[in-house]
Formats: structure tokens, sequence, C-alpha cells
């Protein structure tokens, strides 16, 4: 990574990073559908793609927060659809209690999304990661969290 | 002599002096415990404090300390040594046990093997202390069973006393001598107030409760690394790192590199470590010379108690008495050091019957 | 003095995989300034802190002997972060050096004596760098017999051959080499190293024993020793322990009152009885 | 009945049930609180023989959970070959709670356990007391009637007791063990669920984030990471803590407050749903931090999402080792 997301000028033109776990088996193939299919959805995310959505520590988030990222999405397949049967449902428990815990500790909760996107839902993934742009734009760079120099 | 007074609403105009020359430290209460920090006003500092909560040695040896600096190039590394070593910085309202303690981390990182750690040296070097003498030590102070007292001036460059409504002021080695000359809108002390400072002293040092034979233990230890005993003295740690951390001799530390991968720069920093922590000893390979809780507990009492005698001729502990306030399981080291005496003493017993 | 704790850079000249797994490879490493490299003055079986700036340090045992000029090198096994860096690294790269650290191979006392060189596994890095300071000609007058034992658990795991062979070459040095289990291929010794030491049978007369190795290696090996008459003084061991700084301010490898670091990591086995068992 | 009764009626038969316990061979050892050396603590003392019954007290200062001395296992509960003595433990409410915690979680075998159930009366809030006294030497705390009494070298003072216990102590529930059967001797009771209010975090809850952030910065900023809470956390057994692990270096370990914070963020994740609320944590730090908000919030969390209270019995799979199919998705990013 040699992309400085460190640096921060604030003013209109800039744009959130946000860094997005999709997994394997929906959401980075609904991902590619989105991208096939030419739907548009904002140059903001960068994707890392894991096995399942059950496979996201919150290590994984908090230190993406940690290391500047101005917002994380997280997705995975729909409850039920897991190509594991039920890391999905173990993973929503995970995000329930970071998502508040986060917004317990005075992390804006906007900036960690979780969703369900499946593989046929190039749109539907598109238009959630417009969603999720949109409320990490609003609350402008992640600057409290991030690691001093 | 050179002995002054200093009224205690004076010490506002005692900073300004310092302010502008030096890094100006003096104990604050920060949320109820005492800590040494920079002073930005001197409003601030706390003098009639019991002890510190967390060691002046956090001035010279703060717990993360930056060792250098790089910044990393595709195949060039550029690597920037401690600029700001040079100044100078005075500790204002140490108390003689904490003052001690940096003879003996000064003796420790400049004396083992060819080495000496040049930052700690250079910042005590350029240090100046101000300390104040102990009027109330505490029921877990032991300073007089480790060669300290509660009014020893030996490692201070200025001593004051707090005689209630002022200060007695009185210089000690020659910087501190030079000093107590600069300021001169400081008045003379009479007799009588020289007079209650020598009571004040020998008030504070009777006052002192905990008494121990060092040099027994010292000879005991020698021969006890396998005894029984240490079951029983770390039966109730729970292996945190108060103890250590708060204590003000001891100087393990752990290296770690912190890179800021996106801007290609980073430190090398050390930050304050515990030999009560499992993993202090933990090899690669997965073996750990000090594995268990008797092991851990064992070192550290062996090493202010046993190896820094061996290796100095100096008692590794200065009797400040943190440990013993601040442990959350009240592993008491008093009663540790009292085992270690008295069960020896059963097995002489048992020789001579 | 200068602030400790800064090494001086150095850059990664070769680096060689050294055994079939590949996960121990010698890297050389070159000076980035001359001068630096004649401040690091070093006698065999000292380490130093070599560091990945930016991934962390560790202390690695000196490889070459002084008397290979112009470079150092270092035998790292892949375990952890640092190592793993080090496998990772290119000829280029660049390497920071601490040191040299310890005290060595007694190597002035060891003259006029019959040296027998016992080392298992990866443990002969150091053992590399004493042989070949012995073999040189400028000191080679001073030292009586050298044998060297080394074993190893398949012949794939042999490190230096090249300079393994280059000693059989010689007739000044015997050299044995063993491995546990027999493989295709294998004309030497095998066997584990402890039956083989008693088969060579070294004679302890004005001997100094130097071995290194695992720890099961160690104690078998004593055990024959003392049944070959070795006293305590004439066996040396060199240990390891986890460090931070390397010159004995870090605190975390003492053994009762010494620190491997500076007052080892070579100690005699008369030295390592009077300390106590934590290492 | 005031506090001082409460107290001896407990230590008595603390007393008697550990005599009982080691007479009839039923333990080998008793763990239990012993007088602390300084004022403001108590020590965890093992009793191997009968007639040092009498080193185990009650006096309001037992703020460490015994439990923590269970898992790992010390080799001083262990025999000569390492196997587990039949342990004798005192167990107010909250070590009883973390007991049945590590037997869910398999970090300890019951039938080497006997509880020695008590009724706990609380704790003292020790860091509260520190902060209200300062600088002054505290010599002796006793507690008369319903007062606590702090006496220093030439001033006394008294606080009433109901207001300076710990808060967790005032709302807890559960105030001796869940146990029923062999497990557990003196003062048992079984109980199915509690009715938990949060009226004590709704007021924080209800500001705004930032402000949250700043409360929580404020008080989390003087920690020194010495990890005394994790220390004495029953439920934080593990072999190698997420901050300590190198491979690879998750968070740091400095004093650089981000450090700090997600240190307690993820300790808090890992406790959410195991933590037996007994406020080990903000007793023993050395600094006294005041971690209980956050235990509250993940009591609350779990007892409104899943109606989860940990440690009442031995055989409920806490949430975060659980799921199910119709768990609630509110804060899931939906379509609008």
């Amino acid at each position: 990574m040699t992309e400085t997301v460190l640096e921060k000028k604030v003013d209109e033109k800039w744009e959130p990073k946000i860094i997005a776990f999709l997994c394997n088996w929906c959401s980075y193939a609904g991902a590619d559908l989105a991208g096939v299919s030419r739907i548009q959805y904002p140059p903001n995310i960068r994707i890392v793609r894991v096995p399942c959505s059950g496979r996201v520590n919150p290590y994984f988030i908090i230190k993406s927060l940690t290391d500047g990222w101005d917002g994380v999405v997280v997705s995975g397949c729909h409850p039920g659809d897991c190509h594991y049967i039920s890391g999905n449902l173990v993973a929503r428990r995970r995000f329930a209690i970071l998502k508040e815990l986060l917004e317990f500790f005075g992390i804006e909760p906007g900036r960690v999304n979780f969703m369900w996107a499946s593989a046929a839902e190039g749109e539907r993934f598109a238009v959630l990661i417009r969603k999720a742009t949109k409320i990490v734009k609003e609350l402008g760079p992640n600057t409290k969290f991030q690691k001093e120099w | 002599m050179e002995q002054k007074i200093l009224k205690k609403d004076e010490i506002g105009k005692l900073y300004k002096e310092f302010e502008s020359e030096y890094n100006f430290y003096a104990p604050i209460s920060q949320k109820g415990n005492i800590v040494f920090e920079k002073i930005e006003n001197p409003e601030d500092i706390v003098l009639d404090y019991l002890n510190s909560k967390i060691p002046p040695k956090s001035v010279l040896f703060p717990q993360m300390e930056v060792l250098f600096e790089y910044t990393l190039d595709e195949k060039d590394v550029e690597i920037t040594d401690r600029q700001d070593l040079d100044q100078k910085i005075l500790i204002f309202g140490i108390r003689p046990c904490d003052a001690y303690s940096f003879e003996l981390m000064a003796n420790f990182f400049s004396f083992h093997g060819n080495w000496e750690d040049e930052i700690y040296l250079k910042k005590k070097e350029n240090t100046t202390l101000i300390g104040i003498g102990c009027n109330n030590p505490r029921t877990t102070c032991f300073c007089t069973s480790v060669g300290g007292n509660p009014f020893n001036k030996e490692n201070m460059d200025v001593f004051l006393t707090d005689l209630g409504e002022t200060y007695l002021v009185e210089g000690i080695s020659e910087k501190g001598k030079e000093i107590v000359n600069k300021l001169s809108w400081l008045s003379d002390a009479a007799d009588k107030d020289v007079k209650k400072s020598q009571e004040l002293a020998t008030q504070a040092e009777e006052s002192i409760v905990t008494k121990m034979d060092t040099d027994k233990i010292v000879s005991n230890l020698e021969t006890s690394f396998e005894h029984p005993v240490w079951e029983e003295i770390s039966e109730s740690c729970i292996g945190c790192g108060s103890c250590a951390y708060l204590c003000p001799t001891c100087t393990c530390f752990d290296v770690i590199d912190e890179t800021d991968q996106y801007n290609n720069r980073g430190r090398r920093i050390r930050i304050w470590d515990t030999c009560q922590s499992c993993l202090y000893t933990l090899e690669t390979s997965g073996h750990n010379p000090r594995n268990t809780k008797i092991q851990r507990c064992r070192n550290r009492i062996m090493h202010k108690f046993s190896y820094y005698p061996t290796n100095y001729d100096l008692l590794g502990c200065v009797g400040c008495g943190r440990c013993i306030s601040v442990c959350p399981a009240n592993n008491d080291l008093r009663t540790i050091l009292d085992k270690i005496e008295k069960i020896e003493k059963e097995e002489d017993e048992k020789i001579v019957a | 003095m200068p602030n400790p704790y800064i090494p001086y850079l150095t850059r990664v000249k070769s680096i060689v995989g050294e055994n079939k797994a590949n996960d121990i490879k010698t890297i050389e490493l070159e000076f980035k300034k001359e001068e630096e490299y004649k401040k690091f003055d070093y006698i065999p079986g000292q380490f130093a802190e070599i560091s990945m700036i930016g991934k962390g340090e560790c202390p690695i045992g000196i490889a070459s002997s002084p008397t290979e000029e112009g470079t150092i090198k270092f035998t790292i096994k892949r375990m952890g972060t640092v190592t793993s860096a080090f496998h990772g690294s290119e000829v280029g790269d660049i390497i920071g050096v601490r040191g040299p650290c310890g005290n060595g191979w007694p190597v002035e006392d060891m003259k006029g004596k019959n040296i027998v060189v016992i080392g298992g596994g990866f443990a002969f890095s150091t053992l590399r760098s004493l042989v070949l300071y012995l073999l040189d000609e400028k000191h080679r007058k001073d030292y009586g017999d050298i044998t060297v034992i080394y074993g190893n658990r398949d012949p794939g795991e042999v490190l230096y051959t090249d300079v393994l062979d280059e000693w059989k070459k010689r007739d000044d040095i015997k050299v044995v080499l063993t491995i546990d289990r027999e493989a295709e291929g294998w004309t030497e010794e095998v066997g584990f190293v402890a039956p083989i030491v008693k088969k060579v049978g070294p004679k302890s007369d004005n001997g100094v024993a130097v071995v290194c190795g695992p720890p099961i290696m160690i104690k078998t090996t004593i055990a024959v020793m003392e049944e070959l008459n070795w006293g305590p003084e004439q066996i040396l061991n060199s240990l390891e322990a986890r460090m931070k700084c390397g010159i004995g301010k870090c605190g975390r490898c003492n053994i009762g009152n010494k620190f491997i670091c500076t007052d080892g990591p070579v100690f005699s086995l008369a030295e390592l009885k009077e300390l106590p068992d934590e290492y | 009945m005031g506090i001082e009764t409460e107290n001896k009626e407990i230590e008595d038969s603390i007393r008697d049930e550990a005599k009982k316990l080691l007479s009839e061979n039923q333990v080998d050892v008793v763990i239990g609180y012993s007088q602390g050396t300084v004022p403001l603590s108590s020590t965890m003392v093992i009793i191997r023989k009968e007639e040092d019954v009498d080193k185990l007290v009650w006096n309001n200062l037992c703020y460490i959970n015994l439990a923590r001395y269970l898992a790992p296992l010390m080799p001083q509960l262990c025999d000569s070959e390492g196997k587990p003595l039949k342990i004798g433990i005192v167990a107010k409410g909250c070590v009883g709670r973390a007991i049945n915690m590590l037997a869910v979680e398999k970090q300890i075998n019951l039938e080497n356990i006997k509880m020695i159930g008590i009724n706990c009366n609380g704790n003292v809030n020790r860091s509260k007391i520190d902060l209200e006294i300062g600088e002054k030497e505290i010599l002796d705390v006793s507690i008369s009637g319903d007062d606590i009494i702090v006496k220093g070298k030439d001033w006394e003072k008294k606080f009433p007791y109901d207001q300076y216990i710990n808060e967790l102590c005032k709302i807890c529930q559960v105030k001796s063990p869940s146990a029923t059967g062999e497990t557990c001797v003196g003062e048992c009771q079984e109980i199915e669920s509690i009715h938990d209010e949060f009226a004590d975090i709704d007021d924080f809850e209800a500001k705004s984030t930032e402000e949250k952030w700043e409360d929580i910065k404020n008080s989390l900023e003087v920690c020194t990471l010495c990890y005394s809470c994790r220390q004495a956390c029953p439920v934080c057994y593990c072999n190698l803590c997420f901050v300590d692990q190198n491979l690879p270096i998750w968070f740091g370990k400095t004093t650089n407050y981000t450090d700090i914070f997600t240190f307690h963020l993820i300790r808090a994740t890992h406790i959410a749903g195991r933590c037996v609320a007994c406020g080990a944590c903000s007793s023993v730090c050395p600094v006294g931090i005041d971690l209980n908000i956050i235990t509250r919030k993940l009591e609350k969390i779990v007892k409104e999402r899943f109606d989860f209270t940990s440690g009442l019995n031995a055989e409920t799979l806490p949430p975060m080792m659980d799921f199910k199919m119709e768990d609630e998705e509110e804060f899931m990013l939906e379509e609008d």
C-alpha cells in the first residue's frame, strides 16, 4: 500500500477512502456483477476479498480505522445463504456488538457499515456502496481515531 | 551555611526563573494520581503529596521513548538520531527515594558490559534536581532499611524542607549552590528554621515503622533459589505489570519498530516492559526460560535483592513502597521479604537443635 | 559515546538458501561505510543485533569469521516477523547491524590447546566462524589438533557444504559428519551426535570442547564428554535467549545475575553449573 | 442489621464451611480472602490445613475475583503429578458466575470445584474513597454499623456504606452463586434469569458521539497499560492476548492514546457476553480508571439483544458462541 491515506486535506473535493471486506462467494461476486453490468458506484472503496464475512475479525475493522481509513464496509451473503452454512450468522452477532460498542466509545456509527449482497445483486451492491459512501462523506475524515504521528 | 527561605506563594516566581532555561517537571495531580509532568501553570504543582503514583523515572525514562527515527526509501534507509538530548531538565519537588533511584538507574545504564545507554545518561547529566524532604513517610515506606532516609540530601542539587508556612532552601551540590545564589530574592533562613528542619527530619525518620534486615535478606537469597517459599510468595500474584511499571528502579524495556507505512517513515521506540509478563522471556522457538509465575516472581525479587547487590554492591530497591500500596492482589513486598528472612531462621534453628 | 541503539547500515551482498527446506538462509552484508566496518571488530562466537528497519530487530550469531574480510555473514532461520523479513530481502536491501555483542569464543585462552567442535543442526553458524578462524594461516599454528563433529537430521539440512568440503580436503583438521537416520547417497556417519562423539573419543588432555546445538543434543553430548573425562571448565556452550537490546540494558536475558548478551553468550559448563537453571 | 454484623456472619459461615470441607476431605485446598496488609485491600490465600481457616476473612474489600486463579490453573493448585486438586473456593455471586462461565467454556471441570457460597453484601469502592481522601495516608479502614470509617494519622472520616460501594455492587442481583447440588455449599440459589435495568448507562448513551468520545478519552487517558484489568479478569484467560500477538502485530502497546483506546475497545468486544460484572478490573486499576461503565454496557447489549446474563448456569452457551437465524439485524445497511 503506497497510497497516502493519512494525509487529509479537507475541502469540498475531499473524498472518503473506504475499505470493503467482501465475502468471496456472494458480495465479491456481486461487486463483480456490478462491474460487468456497468452499474456505477463511487470509486471510494478498496476491496479486500475474504473467504466469508465470518472471517472478518473486529481487529480488521478497528485496525483499518486506526490506520486512517475513513470508513469500513463489511459485506457477506444473506442469512441462510452462507457458503459455510453459518459463518455470516456468527459474524452478524459480532457485528451487532461491535457496532454498538463503537457507538458507545464515541466513534460515529456510520463509519462502520455492514450489509448483505448476494452474487446476483449487482444493483443492490452499487446502491448500498453509494449509500455507505454518502454516510461516510457526511461524517468527514476520520481523524480522531487515527494513530497520531 | 547557605540556607534560604522560600515562601509557599513564591513557587510561581521560582518557576518563572527556570521556565525559559529548563524543561520544568513537577508533581501534579492527574485525576487523583500524582505524576511528574512538564509544568505549564505553576499553580498545578502539588508538593504535599505522599508519594507520586507514577515515579519520576518517567521523566528521564518515559514509558515510551524514541530511540531513533527513520525514513524508508525504495532501496535506502535514513536514520535520524535523537536531537533533544541536550535540553536541560529540572525536576522540582522530587523525594529523596526517587532521587536515589536515578543514581541506581544511571549506574545500571552505564555499568553493565561495554555499552552505555547514552540516551539515559545524557539526559541524567542535563538534569537538575530540586528535591523536597519527606515529612510524612507512609507506613509502606522503608527507605531507612535500604540505605535511604526521608531527608537524604545526597543526590539532590537543591533541597527543600516544608516548614509549614515556608520552605527551607539549601544548595547541596555545586550546581545547586549556584542556583540558590542566583535566586537573590530569597530571604535568609533564621536559626530556628534550620533547627525546625532538623527536628522534622528526625521525626520523619523515626516515623518509619517498616524495618527489615536487608543484609540478612541478601545473604538468605543467595542460597534459597530453589526454596519452596517462592511457591507461597507467588500464590496471589495475578501477573500484571503494576509493580514493575510503578517501580522507580525497574529499567526493563521492550523495543518496537513503529512504521507509518503510508508515508515511509517510522521510529524505533522503547516501552516499559515487565518481567511479570510470560512473554517477557518467551523465545521464538517456543521455549520459555521463565514459564511459570513462580519463576517470574522470584526473578523480580532476586533481581532487586540478590543480583543487583552481587553485581553492583547496592540494593536495587529504594524503599518507596509503591509496589506495596499499588499491588492489586496485595502481594506485599514486606511480607515477601519477611518470609525470606524467617524461613531461613527456622532452618538455622533446626540445625542448632 | 554515540546512541548505542543506532545500527550501522549495511547492504545485502548475497543471499543463499542453505538447506533443502529453504527455511535457513545465509545473508552476506556489506557495510555502507568502510569506517563502520573497521569499527565492527569481532571475534568468532559473538553476535549482532541485526534489523530490518521498520520490522524489528533480533540477535543473530555472526557466521562469518573475522578472517573473511570485507563482509559479514549471518545464517538465519525463518521463525518470526523479523526473520521472515530477512528471508524476503533481496540483494541491495538495507539491513541494520548493531554490535558486535557478547563475549564470543575465548580464542585467546584456547591457544595451544586441542580443540573439539561439536555442533548440531542450525546452531553451527558461530562454529563455522570459529573453525574458519582457527584454520586461518595466521592462527592455525597457535592451536593443536582440531576435530569437528557435526550432526544433522538428514543430508538436506547440512549447512555450509562448501566450507565443509574444503575442510575435508585439509589434513590439519578432522571432520566427522553424521545424520540421524540413514539416507540415500550418504557416505558418512549415521547416528545421533552423542554416540558419534563416543566413537570418535576425543582426548580430554589439554583440550577444549565447544558444544552447540539443540538442548537434548547438548545434554546427551555432555554426558558422553564427562564419561570421556572432560572437565566442566573444558566444555564451552553458547546460550541463547530472547533479547531486545543486546547490550545488557533491556533486562530480559538474565540467568541469575549474569546477562547472556554481555556476560555470554559463551559460558563454560563450570560457569553454567554455578548459575540457576533458568535458560 | 448492620453491615458489620452481616460481615461477621458471612465470615463465620466461610470458616465453618471451609473447616468442614477440609476435615471431611471433600476438598484439598480452599481458596479465599484474607486480611490485606495495607488499608483498602485484601489478598488471596490458599488454605491447606483445617487449623488455618481462621485466616479467611470477609470485610467488603474482597474485590479480587477468585475464579481468576482457576484458569489457567496455577501449579500450586495441582498435585505433584500436575493433576488438579479438589478446590474449595469462597464464592460471592460474581465468583460463582465466573466459575459457571469458565465451566461453559470448558476451562475448568466443575467436579473439582466446590463453591463455598456466601450472600455477598458488596465491596467498598476503593478508588472513590482514595480519590476523596486525596494526599493523606489512610491508616485504617473499618466498617461500623452502616458506615465505612476511614482513619488517618490525626483524622477520621465516615462514608455511608450504601453510597461508597462499587457501582456494580449497588445494582447487583446475583449476590450468591447461582448453582445447585454438588458444586455448592453454603448460600446458593438457582437463578434462571434476572430483571436488569440499565438506567445507570442511559445517561451516558444519551450523550452525543463527540461527548462520549471525550468522556471515554478523559477516563482512559491515564491508563499505563499495566494490564492489571486483564490479569484480574476471570474470563481473560487467553494464553496470548491480542495486544501481545506479534505475527502480525495488530495493535501497538505504546502510550499513544489510540493504542490505549483500542486495547480497551477490543478487550470489551472479547468479554462481551462473558463478563460476569464482578468489577475486579476497576477495583485493581492502579490509576483508578472506572471500567464499569463499559462492562455495564456489555451487559446491556447481551441482555437486550440476546436476553442473556452470563454465569447463571453452567450449560447455556454465551451469545458470542452461538447464533440464531432470527437474530435482529436492524443495524445492517439496507436500501432505502
